[in-house]
């Protein structure tokens, strides 16, 4: 294993390190694991927090910022954060109009969360909590623990953080979040495994000519294994597993991730999203609005995810408010 | 099982764990995201460093450091499920010494804290598989002293973390495989295994 | 070689394909392979143009728009443009106040851009050239075609792009732009070789706990081979290998950019971030403003490059004007 | 030389640049990026297809679009190198035949276009190496007329190419390399023994 780090063990705090000092608008709390937006609110709304294991950077840790989210906890690397961390977020954040914690579909994501939701509770805070469970990938749901959160985090987070920028009131800001989940669905594709710094070798051994179908971002292997294939095949069998699953129309709009998985060039990802609205176009939806990068990485996995969140003007609009974070930024 | 038992049970826990930590996260590797090891081994080190520092008066002391530093440790699915788990047992064992019988019913609170928690039943691969059968045969020998108890613990959670290798995941990340997770022996309920296997240890040694 | 690919002969194709879908403030004339503005200035003003081979994206596509550049022209893979790609480009977005090319130095880049730039002054058009060659690890210039033009390319197309948009003249522009170049020092580190599409295999062998130092980006090997070290210490050589041939004294200003090469994860470019500023800080060089992500990459090569531009105010103001572009966007 | 002769020529170079296409990329993943293969047949296939459409009535039409061809096709180093240079041979044979010694005159003109743009000398591993010793063995063995002219400067690109292989590159980016580029064959000068080589080929045939 070759990477960028002085040890395993330092990884995280490293990191954390860097980008606090890369991003003076970021107040970074290395020891207890909380990054929030330097300053407090000016008036007093709705705290939206998140947090999940590292390693999927940007998210979420570089999420945090104006319309956006108010604090992020990252675990260790593909570890969710531990209770403590998530209340010490929610103490610092809080304004008294009620916290939002958008919680990604993991049990250990979900259990942590909700030791510090109990915990939050009983210091008096009201707590929301929005599930995250968008990866159709994850079939049938009596026989798991149902479906993971992948990138549609971002779409949840984007939008929540525009509605409580704007003052909206804690239940709404929690249902809207909900229904930006219900709307969504993801699915991704591996091209070889990721290797964390604790293990130091691949998750798991990828022939040259094989890929992961419906792999997870944290090196969780995936449906099956196919041979892989040209770009346009890959992506026309992504989008009709998603459109299986969503009850999308002709005529309907979406926002489209072309998600980088961490080792994709960005220019393969560009080539899959030009497939990505050939193939929904034949199916008459449009993509109204997308994102093509690296949002919701799994390390230096090379493959890609899409997420198709179906569209109305109100998640339009929220989508299209103002956003000033390390990673996402518009106006 | 008295206070300085209790410790001994939690060291001769964390020095397993730091031996046997490549072997869960391979476990891990094959049906989840290959950090039970290492997840566990940082709880553990984190909860000697808590109780070198503590000067614990009842098993419970011992047992609810251990459960709440896992929980601020550890993260993930382990982290919550055991923690829970040693703190349900320290707060039924508030006292300095506990007979078999009562150890039993605290090793029950814990297998009770652990499907209130995750919802997991017996069967659907997970720590409860290694648990559950374990604390039945704690209980049903806990007549015959503690280290016929803890033995008999030792080898039904053996047997149970074996008994995993056949079955389809229903909870936790190995679920997502499908199919895929069977062929695979369960990390949880491996590291559950390796608790009451370093209880009997200890037992023995006392 | 696995890749989210139709093919290797149409691969930019294709990306330009999804570029334009996704950007529909970009003009993206596929046929001819130029990029440029949507819509045309409202006045007249320099026109900034870059361009080079791909696979360095989001370099030079995605830093077109306001403030920016007006055009770039994308080669084949690690290939440089040609000149009738570049002509066109120049013909598209001039206005008559004169056009800079920016060009990285390397033999073809500059050899095809001289033979566009005769063609352009030919039809009347006033040319100036800025030549970006930052890359400190090429060493003897009387031994070799000169440094390499790198992540310097970054900061010169940002600052050049916002003094065009603020309307200053020909001259003017392509000075700052030499001055920015002049000011810049570059330097990478390969954790492994880049794959071309069209050769399939990666560009040269590196063991697992090898790397390349001073590694070029098109797979060009480096100045020599070295065992794998904790990231400290390869930044600390990193540093001291372009602080020794940079005139920066203590109480100095950088723009700092930590540029992925394309397959390392965010985490650990913040690693390298937090090394790079503990280590300028030692040597009392403070970073004014910085760049943290995947910005001149190559394919998916690990491994990291630092730039470090000398600021001064003037430099700083400009670095900070709004700028309005798929990879670089601020306001 | 005819223009069948030159079409004969371009014809044989662009199949004989598909065949070595691995091969030159290979030479150029040792000391360069690894695409001088991939480029020479991207320009040499679209020569075909410019040719296929043109009907020339001269040498100098042959070239001249082989020449602008490869400079709008091909990018990096060799493309305008190698443009430039059969620009500057077709500029020099404007008529439909041409006698060795105007054909010795016209690779001068190559080899002095390669030069202008470039800026290389003999001895700085490009395609100067193989380019200027051909061009002397071809005027040297002029007057024998045109196959033996043409073996001539076959065989000294060939020996041309071979000696790159210890020189430390000056120009083009195995310069980059410093010393690491010596005991690679350069894949420019490589390219061009193939030109020459075809050069020989078609004559015989003729
Ligand atoms: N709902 C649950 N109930 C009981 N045990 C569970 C549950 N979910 C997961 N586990 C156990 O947790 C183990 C994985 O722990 P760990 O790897 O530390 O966490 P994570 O899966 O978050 O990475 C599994 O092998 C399984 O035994
Ligand atoms: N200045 C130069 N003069 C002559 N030939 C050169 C010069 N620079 C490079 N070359 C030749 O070009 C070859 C590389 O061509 P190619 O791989 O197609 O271009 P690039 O280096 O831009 O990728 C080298 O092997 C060398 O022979
Ligand atoms: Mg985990
Ligand atoms: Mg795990
Ligand atoms: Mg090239
Ligand atoms: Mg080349």
């Amino acid at each position: 294993m070759k990477k960028l780090i002085n040890s395993p063990e330092t990884v995280l705090t490293d990191a954390l390190t860097g980008l606090a000092a890369a991003h003076p608008e970021l107040a970074v709390d290395i020891p207890n694991r909380v990054i929030s937006r330097a300053g407090r609110p000016g008036r007093p709304k709705v705290a939206v927090i998140s947090g999940g294991g590292s390693g999927h950077e940007p998210l979420h840790s570089c999420f945090v910022g104006r319309g956006m989210l108010d604090a992020a906890c990252p675990g260790e690397v593909f570890t969710s954060p531990v209770p403590d961390q998530v209340l010490t977020a929610v103490q610092r954040v809080h304004s008294g109009s009620g916290v939002v914690l958008i919680v990604k579909n993991y049990t250990g994501d979900v259990m942590n969360f909700q030791l510090a939701a109990e915990l939050a509770a009983e210091e008096g805070v009201e707590i929301r909590t929005v599930l995250v469970d968008d990866d159709v990938a994850v079939e049938d749901s009596t026989w798991t623990a149902g479906r993971r959160g992948t990138g549609a985090t971002v779409m949840v987070e984007k939008i929540t953080g525009a509605l409580a920028e704007r003052g909206a009131p804690l239940d709404q800001v929690a249902e809207t979040g909900r229904r930006v989940n219900a709307a969504s669905r993801s699915f991704a594709v591996a091209l070889t495994a990721a290797t964390t710094p604790a293990v130091g070798k691949p998750g798991f051994d990828l022939p040259e000519d094989e890929i992961e179908i419906g792999v997870g971002i944290h090196g969780e292997p995936g449906r099956r294994r196919e041979r892989h294939r040209p770009a346009a095949e890959l992506v026309a069998e992504v989008v009709d597993t998603i459109l299986a699953d969503h009850e999308l129309t002709a005529g309907d709009e979406v926002i489209a991730l072309v998600n980088g998985l961490g080792g994709t060039p960005l220019l393969e990802l560009y080539v899959v999203y030009g497939e990505v609205r050939a193939r929904l176009a034949e199916r008459g939806v449009r993509i109204a609005r997308n994102l093509v990068g690296n949002y919701v990485t799994s390390l230096d996995m090379a493959g890609f995810s899409l997420t198709l969140t179906k569209a109305d003007p109100e998640l339009l609009e929220l989508w299209d408010a103002p956003v000033a974070t390390p990673a996402l930024n518009w106006s | 099982m008295d206070t300085e038992l209790a410790l001994a049970w939690i060291r001769e826990t964390a020095a397993a764990v730091e031996r046997q930590e490549s072997y869960l996260t391979e476990l891990d590797s094959a049906i989840g995201d290959g950090d039970h090891g290492s997840n566990l081994r940082r709880g553990f080190t984190a909860v000697i460093t808590a109780l070198d520092t503590l000067e614990p008066d009842s098993i419970g002391a011992v047992l609810a450091k251990t459960g709440t530093t896992l929980i601020s440790k550890v993260g993930g699915a382990s982290g919550p499920l055991y923690g829970s788990a040693f703190r349900a047992m320290g707060k039924a064992l508030p006292q300095a010494t506990a007979t078999p019988a009562e150890l039993a019913a605290a090793l029950a609170e814990g297998l009770l804290a652990i499907q209130q928690l995750g919802g997991a039943a017996p069967g659907d691969k997970t720590i409860v598989d290694a648990w559950a059968p374990a604390t039945a045969a704690f209980e049903a020998a806990a007549a015959d002293g503690l280290p016929s108890a803890a033995d008999a613990a030792d080898a039904a959670a053996a047997q149970g973390a074996r008994d995993t290798v056949p079955l389809q995941a229903r909870k936790g990340r190995a679920s997502y495989l499908g199919p895929r997770s069977t062929g695979h022996q369960d990390p949880g309920a491996t590291s559950t295994a390796l608790l009451f296997h370093t209880l009997a240890q200890v037992t023995h040694a006392a």
